[in-house]
């Protein structure tokens, strides 16, 4: 008997946990040269803004110990070419679609999530609230729980499909956010989104980024990651996904123990493209071993001492 | 529409070059027949030690044997973990990954100028030209370096029956200076043949052959390096800003641009 | 020539900048069998507290990517037995010695403090405001810009030694916080202190560690630690030390270069123990090669873009 | 005052034993002469792959040739790495680390309780009683296995004289049943004589020797395992709690501990 790897979201079913995370798989163009993209539980586009970025000039990434830093800067095509030129492409994919989206105004996050509502393909919306805000002066729209409501409420005002709202873990109390989050009427909460920080190359003295600091991901975050939404799982009532630092199936089941209902798998992606897939295989594999039906079985059943 | 691989395979050759250069073969690798001269393979050399992958231009193929050679450097720590693997260790190997050189046309010679650790690829590149029946006496191989113990793998590159130059600067081998203003002089003095210039190396060599491209109106391309983490497109890491306005991924869009594409 | 290491803070002449870190080196006693401790610009000593404290029980580390978890939970003997067992073989060690002092209330910091003053041999006092705040129902001093200001203040009532505040890196708004500190007093700022994480074991489920989360340390935290002491550079007028996955003297030169005038190294110490010593001498070798004369010439150096 | 050294070996000689042992013997090591039965070196396995050391019972020393032996089995990921070193390959270790056993009294018995990967050490004890001068005939030699392939090393124990009781779970080698049990048995036959109890191996089996010791009111000494972020004292990260209230740390208190000392 194969264990049963559907869960749910919002009422939307996913045929398995595994989803690629935002910025890390493009719009899935590449990732379907190496597997069917018909094998992930949904692809999680990169963020779409209003207008097109070129985003920040290279270098914009460098290695870390266990990890990486980015400041890409929010590249992306826009909206208007995302539905004309790469929708075509995603329409052909049998697999759940779920566009993250990103603005430094409200508004911006309304007029995209305007546009991507009539398109059907298309399953649920991400909002990546972890982007300065400009009309309050840089500070991040996800580092003030004000903002984090008013923002989600906004979008849900235009918005016919479920939201997912992506959390930053550079806060103090990411359950005020969480709760701001489900005040504001997401109906999914994802976390987390990259850890500041930076590096310095010691012969020129200059920052490793052209941004001069970034977002740590990758294995380095995952016990970061992990304790955010063991902090925020039953503190709110919503679904979470969990994402940062997950590598192998291992890591997924911590998070599932932790209460995440999915993941998203990001930085493991640059070194396994085909990471999501292992890690349906050894999914499996585990749940078998541990005679347990289904995925839904063990999410949040870790015995806390 | 699959077509990259992520596959295991095992160091099965490992020769000690001059000068921290090493040449490996790994084999079996599943993809050595799509495996053309400017593509690449990116290395996974520890499940944890190293997170990023490694690019290294497929330096030539066994395509009986199944078996892939790259030619690499010991330039950090990638590379210096690499050159101690020892024949039966394993490597991950993503590819192939990247674009192709275009060959010249019949009536077009082929003007290649390798530097540093552009010369595998471009030796790929010759080899293979050779093999589909391009003369050889057409190709002029320029390869520059400091000292002659720069110059590698020179008689494997001479049975190929090119017109060898190599260039040093303290002129310990060939020609005395710098490889690009050779090449200037050669295009210099052919001015009536059609010339396609293919250059992979340093930056300022890559710039200089661009420059020359453009100033004598010669077609050729590129091939650039850039830290690359995926390796595949996804993580927009390693983009170069185009000319023409805009960026290009060298892993996706490259690792091979035409000549004046590029903002160097 | 050799590079000049000396630095200063607040007043305090250190023979060079590299310090261990509170909890990564007991009293030093262990330290002593592996090298000098002549050699370190300064010990710091683990947290003491007002009583002695055992700690959680085990397992109370476990090991991460590029890093380690801990919740040893200020296991220490107490200020009594610090002043008794462990001062007497601290005066017989020809180095600069800060004492790190912990505690659940205001008055437990004060107290400590108020017994350590007259300790000729201790040069400055390390407060530990990441601890759990009881009176304020276990929201951390250290999260708060009011509870900071307002320990330290009450600190430095009492305390006649040069007063440093580690700073917790667990917050939205490090800068705040690092003004809070100037504002109560505070004449030396220390950050980080360890990243929130928590990992689980999938066979049991159970935590890895018995008080369920714990501090993440090691290399994996660098580029956070670093942007946080990047982002307090400047914003107030306190020395700097920086602390966080410094393991070798590249690291200690990153963390200059952002504006620390003194490191601390921790949890490398677990795995060389001579760390700091390796560190100091990479430094002098290091500035050598750059041909800078002086430490002190490199401080905020970063050339950002 | 300063004995903990932290040098860089190499890999010597490297014997694969039965079921995942391996013997590894490691050279030139400043600290042969300070290496006593009991004590620890903790082994730092690569520079990133793996960030915390691993600790290895000294199972040998030779003092002439300056050399270490370590035996382990492969349980995870570090001694899975170890495992795969090869002869040449630099290992850097912490040590010597730990305290001792406390040799027997002339006029006690030894019994030597050993299982699993907790016999290295024993191993070592028993030879260095018998190089002091310890009559072999007063050893009594313990060794519990779930088979015959468990018990590592017969000969080498063999040959140092020492009555050997080799116990297995299903009776292929030796005795069948539990070593403990045969321990008993032991004791219960020998009610004249002196007894001093060494044990190391799992879990269960130290419990069990330590109810004897107290059962039978018998002195000894166990030797413990937890996992060592820093193996010498300072991260509290290795603490047992102690019969009498308080705590230990396995590394800096022990690894040796007295019978009846540590709430196991
Ligand atoms: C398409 C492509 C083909 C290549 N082919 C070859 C080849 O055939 N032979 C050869 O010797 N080298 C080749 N290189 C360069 C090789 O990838 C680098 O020398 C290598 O990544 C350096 O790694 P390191 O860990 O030793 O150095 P480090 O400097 O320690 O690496 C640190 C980081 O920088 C990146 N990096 C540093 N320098 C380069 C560089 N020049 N190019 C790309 N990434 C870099 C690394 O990926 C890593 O993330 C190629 C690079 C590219 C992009
Ligand atoms: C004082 C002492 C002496 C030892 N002597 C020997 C010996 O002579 N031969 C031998 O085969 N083994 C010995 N061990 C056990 C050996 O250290 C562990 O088997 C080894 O650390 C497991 O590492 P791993 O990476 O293979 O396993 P993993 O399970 O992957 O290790 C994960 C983590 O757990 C720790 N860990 C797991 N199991 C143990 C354990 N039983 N003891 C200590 N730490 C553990 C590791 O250090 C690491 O941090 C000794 C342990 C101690 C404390
Ligand atoms: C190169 C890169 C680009 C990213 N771009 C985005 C993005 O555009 N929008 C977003 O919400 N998150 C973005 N992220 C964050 C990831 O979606 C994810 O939250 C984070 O990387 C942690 O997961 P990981 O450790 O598995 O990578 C990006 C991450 C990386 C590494
Ligand atoms: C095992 C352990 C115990 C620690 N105990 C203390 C402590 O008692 N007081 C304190 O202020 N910091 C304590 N710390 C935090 C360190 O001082 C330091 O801030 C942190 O480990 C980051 O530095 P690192 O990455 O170099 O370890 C402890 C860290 C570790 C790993
Ligand atoms: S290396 Fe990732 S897009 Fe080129
Ligand atoms: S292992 Fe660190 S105190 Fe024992």
């Amino acid at each position: 008997m194969t264990p049963d790897l559907k869960v749910t979201l919002a009422g939307v079913e996913f045929k398995n946990p595994v989803m690629t995370a935002s910025g890390c798989c493009g719009y899935g163009e590449e990732l379907a040269k190496v597997f069917p993209l018909a094998k992930l539980g949904a692809l999680v586009t990169k963020s779409i803004t209003l207008a097109p970025r070129p985003g920040h000039p290279p270098p914009r990434t460098a290695e870390t110990a266990s990890g990486m830093l980015n400041a890409i800067g929010l590249a992306n095509v826009g909206v208007d070419r995302f539905i004309s030129d790469i929708m075509p492409f995603l329409n052909r994919q049998k697999t759940r679609l779920i566009v993250n989206v990103a603005g430094s105004r409200i508004q911006e996050y309304v007029e995209v999530c305007a546009r991507l509502n009539d398109i059907e393909h298309i399953d649920m919306v991400e909002l990546n609230i972890s982007c300065p805000n400009v009309d309050e002066g840089g500070m991040e729209f996800g580092n003030d729980p004000v903002m984090t409501e008013k923002s989600i409420a906004e979008v849900k005002k235009v918005l016919r499909k479920p939201l997912i709202a992506k959390l930053s873990p550079n806060v103090t109390d990411i359950v005020a956010i969480a709760r701001a989050a489900e005040q504001g009427g997401a109906d999914v909460l994802s976390l987390i989104n990259s850890v500041l920080g930076t590096a310095i190359d010691i012969e020129t003295w200059r920052p490793r980024l052209t941004n001069n600091r970034g977002g740590l991901t990758g294995p380095a975050i995952k016990p970061i990651a992990l304790a955010k939404v063991d902090a925020v799982y039953n503190k709110c009532s919503l679904p979470l996904i969990g994402i940062g630092g997950i590598n192998d199936y291992r890591d997924a089941v911590e998070f599932f123990l932790c209460g995440a209902r999915a993941v998203q798998v990001g930085t493991a992606l640059f070194v396994y493209p085909d990471a999501p897939v292992r890690i349906v295989e050894g999914l499996k594999e585990y749940l078998k071993r541990k005679k347990i039906k289904s995925v839904n079985d063990i999410i949040g059943k870790v015995r806390k001492y | 529409m699959i077509n990259i691989s992520c596959e295991d395979t095992v160091l099965i050759k490992k020769r000690s070059l001059k000068n921290a250069y090493f040449s490996f073969t790994f084999g079996p690798y599943s993809r050595v027949d799509q495996c053309y001269p400017g593509n690449f393979i990116h290395l996974k050399l520890s499940e944890t030690q190293i997170y990023f992958r490694r690019a290294m231009s497929v330096a030539g193929v066994n395509k009986k044997k199944k078996e892939i050679e790259i030619i690499f450097k010991v330039m950090g720590r990638g590379t210096e973990l690499l050159s101690r693997f020892k024949p039966t260790d394993h490597v991950n190997i993503l590819g192939p990954l990247g674009n192709t050189f275009t060959p010249p046309r019949k009536s077009e010679r082929a003007v290649i100028i390798a530097g540093g650790i552009g010369f595998p690829p471009l030796m790929f590149f010759a080899g293979e030209l050779v093999r589909n029946g391009y003369d050889p006496e057409r190709i002029e191989f320029f390869y520059g370096g400091r000292t002659a113990a720069d110059i590698l793998e020179r008689s494997r590159i001479k049975k190929l029956g090119v017109n060898f130059h190599p260039v040093t600067d303290d002129g310990s081998l060939g020609h005395r200076g710098l490889v690009t203003r050779m090449v200037e002089e050669y295009i210099k003095s052919h001015p009536d043949e059609k010339l396609r210039l293919y250059g992979c190396g340093p930056e300022a060599m890559l710039k200089a052959t661009d420059s020359l491209g453009l100033k004598y109106s010669l077609p050729g391309q590129l091939s650039l390096e850039a830290p690359m983490p995926c390796g595949v497109g996804i993580c927009l890491g390693c983009v170069v800003p185009l000319k023409a306005g805009g960026q290009a991924r060298v892993c996706a869009d490259g690792p091979v641009f035409e000549i004046g594409e590029v903002a160097l």
